[in-house]
């Protein structure tokens, strides 16, 4: 965290950091508004890349020459930097994973290991599949229960009906921080302190947030956090759960392979220590070591002022946007973050996506892998423009102007 | 609609050769949407549906010993008019004339080059169907 | 396999492709030898990865906009070029995974689902912990039972023993085609059908063998085949399983999430057809696309080629590291790679590997993830030379010449 | 044997001043442990089996009230010799001075970065394993 930056947030000079978006697309400039889905990435990350395989590309941890040292050192380099950026207390607390899903299913698995009959498992209505279908099979596996806490009509997770929920058969609760679908940012460290009253553990889907918000894991004091490098400006293939040490040791491991064992003969293995044991195989060197850079450079930036530019975004989006004609924005939780999902009454989320695609403007239509959240809110899909840090309001100007153009052809 | 395949499709490809821009290929599909006969409800069914498109798309086709004819609905309206293009193409045909049609035609107005993958999953999974149906209309027949 | 170049094997226009060789390393050129672990990357390969996110980068396969269309296009040509390389009769039996030991942990999941009580699972001695653990984990979760093939002095698996182990309780065999340790080249498509005889599903770890050999998945009629794009000059973090179509559709889902899905209520979720039921979360899209470069490079070269001049290289080398004082060659099997496994007498694995290291020399020391066939041999570890298509019979050599110079150090 | 910690590290300090060349620290890192005394054999057991090295390290302690002994032994001769210069360093001291030893010696001759993580964590571990030992000395005598 060390997120002290108070430059002034300087739009151009950032965008120029991303090539991407200089392109056009269908004859227009790229107006790229799906960055729940993905971000684009900074040059010093791609730099990064190229720099990894040319000078000291190696496999790491257990060479003695040179290049596998120095591809280690940058290895682990990340590791810490990630602990400081989340503020863990040990970097062994930080496990490399595939991206959010594999975080979840890592825990799902190892964390079900321990789980019994009749326990209860609490998720809650905002969900993205990544976030259901692991507990499901873990339900289905071990005969636990899942227990879903509602939301009302802006989607705001009911604190009530989620107090009632909780009781000594709870044995894990996991949610979003923010909602991919409606942008709702979640009361994490007062749910975590709800759940840890009855002992469960607290497992939160980090995907939305990390590349909105400063995260500190020790002040939420959740026990596990899921992160996708490829959402906060990083490579794609790589991610980090991060664990607190006492759960990570009671754990069984997930994978077993190179880098994750002690010892092993055909009788009997034992497994490595703090974090290699839930690492097994080559890890994605050149994806940890790339993510480094995009870590330090939204460090550069200051969480806290990307936090600030977006929420202008969204406070100015949302006003534009209410202007459309028959236009409903779904998801208007107080705490929000800079994403948009809406529809436009009368009109299929698939055909304005389509058309606003001929415009140059990259907008998400669908269920956002959130189909029984879209059950909840009775519609078969939103269109959705997610807002990130290169975001400016003049793209919001354009996707207005889009909207009025599409929507009299649709009518 | 009693043309052969191929001079129907020959058609479509001039009709769309005349739009300058994208926006305007998609003014006519959309016009093409609008207009497509509605489906007798009965037929929008899950039965019907067709996997593999982000729209929901029903699909009924009804054989009378020799010609197919194909009725279908989206509840997108590009999608219906995709559909409604594809049914100008095929139906009322025998199903041999289905079974074998060449359909370079999607690929000639530039639809397939214009479509997502998700989207073009969908048109081949609506062109799988329909000519799954004739097959079986065919194989019926014999 | 459209291995059919007949191109003479011009190593300086290949090495000229990797940047990282003309490194130094403590003052003195790399010699690079460590390709059993991770192999460098062309620049071609680089080069993917940088036009990628330059130019497309977004997720894939949920989007109806232009850059996700462009991004699943050529993440599925990947797919495409990966079936026809391994030559598979289906592109969706392709499965993309994080590496080689994601691919087996994934069967083992997955298969482990089918196995009861006292069914055999059989292994050799000569696999790597990756093609060990992961069956281990599984019989002790399923009550089965791990049997392994033994081997002769020069790292030769036993026919006649792994004919006695085969019987009607084997489920799975498991192996590698190429040792990683040894070099030894198992015959996979004889043990193959010696397997089918009792009905037991055959899986082979193809992490040593796809940079060296050409593979024919269809032709060996194996049901699983577990790969490593990092050893085969693609990038890091992404890896291929591939499965024949009947086992696929047979096998329940490892992990839960996006894209793996067709639909989710909280009540119940079904899963999508192949590829994607295995596919769970955002999929490293870099890599993906980025392999297909280093596939295409490959297969420029051709794999026929590659085989033909390691094969010169191995023959060069043993005699040239037989000269050496001492030296003892572990691992000396008639099918064999370009792979040295060597020790000195009287002297230790790590210290010449140090001392190799000054001069520049990148050998890999210790058990390379086998431990109990290390036991087997009855050593604590070998100094591994494993060559890749840019090593030379000079930089055998100066291997040769470096050892000359370490050894009476030490002694 | 009976200089402070901090003269004994000087002294390694400006003794690897003299080498050039890394091939010559190494040279005499090896000699150094070459003359490493033997350890009793009684010693060389898996309890005194340090974690984190490549080659095999047993490291052991004897204190006698006032001052630690160290004794240890490798199956690697580089490994030996690095455990010979830590010795040399922290050997017949009292555990008060081996607790609070400046270990920057490590650093200043080039070998924390000359060895790899697996090395330098074999290296990490030892100083750690010997700090140990002291430590458990000190709170015994208190
Ligand atoms: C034979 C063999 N199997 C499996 C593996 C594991 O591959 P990965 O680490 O890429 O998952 C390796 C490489 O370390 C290997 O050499
Ligand atoms: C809230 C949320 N959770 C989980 C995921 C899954 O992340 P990934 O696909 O990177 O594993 C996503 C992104 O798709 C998400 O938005």
């Amino acid at each position: 965290m060390s997120n002290t930056s108070t430059s002034p947030f300087d739009i151009e000079a950032i965008r120029s950091q991303f090539p991407v978006l200089e392109r056009e697309v269908n004859g227009r400039k790229l107006v790229y508004m799906d960055n729940g889905a993905t971000t684009h990435k900074p040059k010093a990350m791609t730099n990064a890349i190229t720099s990894y395989y040319e000078t000291i590309n190696s496999n790491v941890h257990r060479g003695v020459h040179h290049l596998s040292q120095r591809a280690t050192d940058a290895f682990e380099l990340t590791r810490e930097k990630l602990r400081a950026h989340i503020n863990a207390e040990h970097s062994y607390e930080v496990i490399f994973t595939k991206g959010t899903t594999d975080s979840i299913n890592t825990v799902a698995w190892s964390f079900g290991e321990l789980v019994k009959p009749g326990d209860e498992i609490i998720i809650s209505t905002l969900e993205h599949h990544s976030n259901i279908v692991p507990w499901q099979m873990l339900c289905e596996r071990k005969g636990a229960t899942l227990k879903v806490i509602p939301m009302d009509d802006h989607g705001v997770l009911d604190m009530e009906a989620f107090k009632a929920l909780l009781n000594e058969k709870t044995v894990l609760v996991a949610f979003n921080h923010i909602s991919n679908a409606l942008g709702t940012i979640n009361p994490v460290k007062e749910m975590t302190a709800l759940a840890h009253e009855v002992d469960a553990a607290v497992v939160i889907d980090g995907a939305q947030s990390m590349p909105h918000l400063n995260v500190d894991v020790r002040d939420l004091d959740v026990d596990f956090y899921a992160i996708s490098a490829h959402k906060m400006y990083g490579p794609t293939g790589i991610g980090a759960l991060y664990g607190k040490e006492e759960w990570l040791n009671k754990l069984p491991p997930y994978q077993g392979g190179g880098e994750m064992i002690d010892t092993v003969t055909f009788e009997k293995t034992t497994y490595a220590g703090l974090p290699h044991k839930f690492e097994a195989g080559t890890p994605h060197i050149e994806g940890v070591i790339a993510w480094a850079a995009s870590i330090d450079w939204l460090n550069e930036l200051g969480m806290e002022n990307i936090s600030a530019y977006e929420q202008e975004l969204l406070e100015y989006g949302t006003e534009a946007l209410l202007s459309v004609e028959g236009l409903k924005i779904h998801g208007t939780a107080p705490n929000k973050s800079a994403l948009f999902s809406f529809n436009i009454d009368g009109l299929h989320h698939y055909d304005i996506g389509t058309l606003l695609d001929q415009l140059g403007i990259a907008v998400r239509t669908g269920h956002h892998c959130t189909q029984p959240l879209m059950n909840r809110m009775e519609v078969p899909g939103t269109i959705r423009a997610s807002m990130g840090l290169y975001n400016t309001k003049e793209e919001i100007d354009t996707l207005v102007a889009g909207l009025n153009r599409v929507i009299p052809m649709l009518k | 609609m009693s043309e052969s395949i191929a001079e129907r499709t020959d058609d479509i490809v001039d009709e769309f050769d005349m739009f300058e821009d994208w926006m305007d290929k998609y003014d006519h599909i959309i016009s093409l949407g609008k207009e497509l006969p509605l489906i007798d409800e009965q037929y929008k069914v899950e039965d019907n549906l067709i996997k593999g498109c982000q729209s929901r798309v029903w699909l009924h086709a009804d054989y009378d010993g020799e010609k197919v004819q194909f009725t279908a609905d989206s509840d997108a309206i590009i999608t219906k008019g995709i559909i409604a293009l594809m049914i100008r193409a095929l139906s009322d045909q025998t199903p041999q004339a289905i079974v074998d049609a060449d359909l370079s035609f999607v690929d000639q107005i530039g639809l397939k080059e214009h479509l997502s993958p998700t989207r073009a999953n969908g048109l081949v999974s609506m062109i799988k169907q329909m000519k799954f149906y004739a097959l079986a209309f065919q194989s019926k027949q014999a």
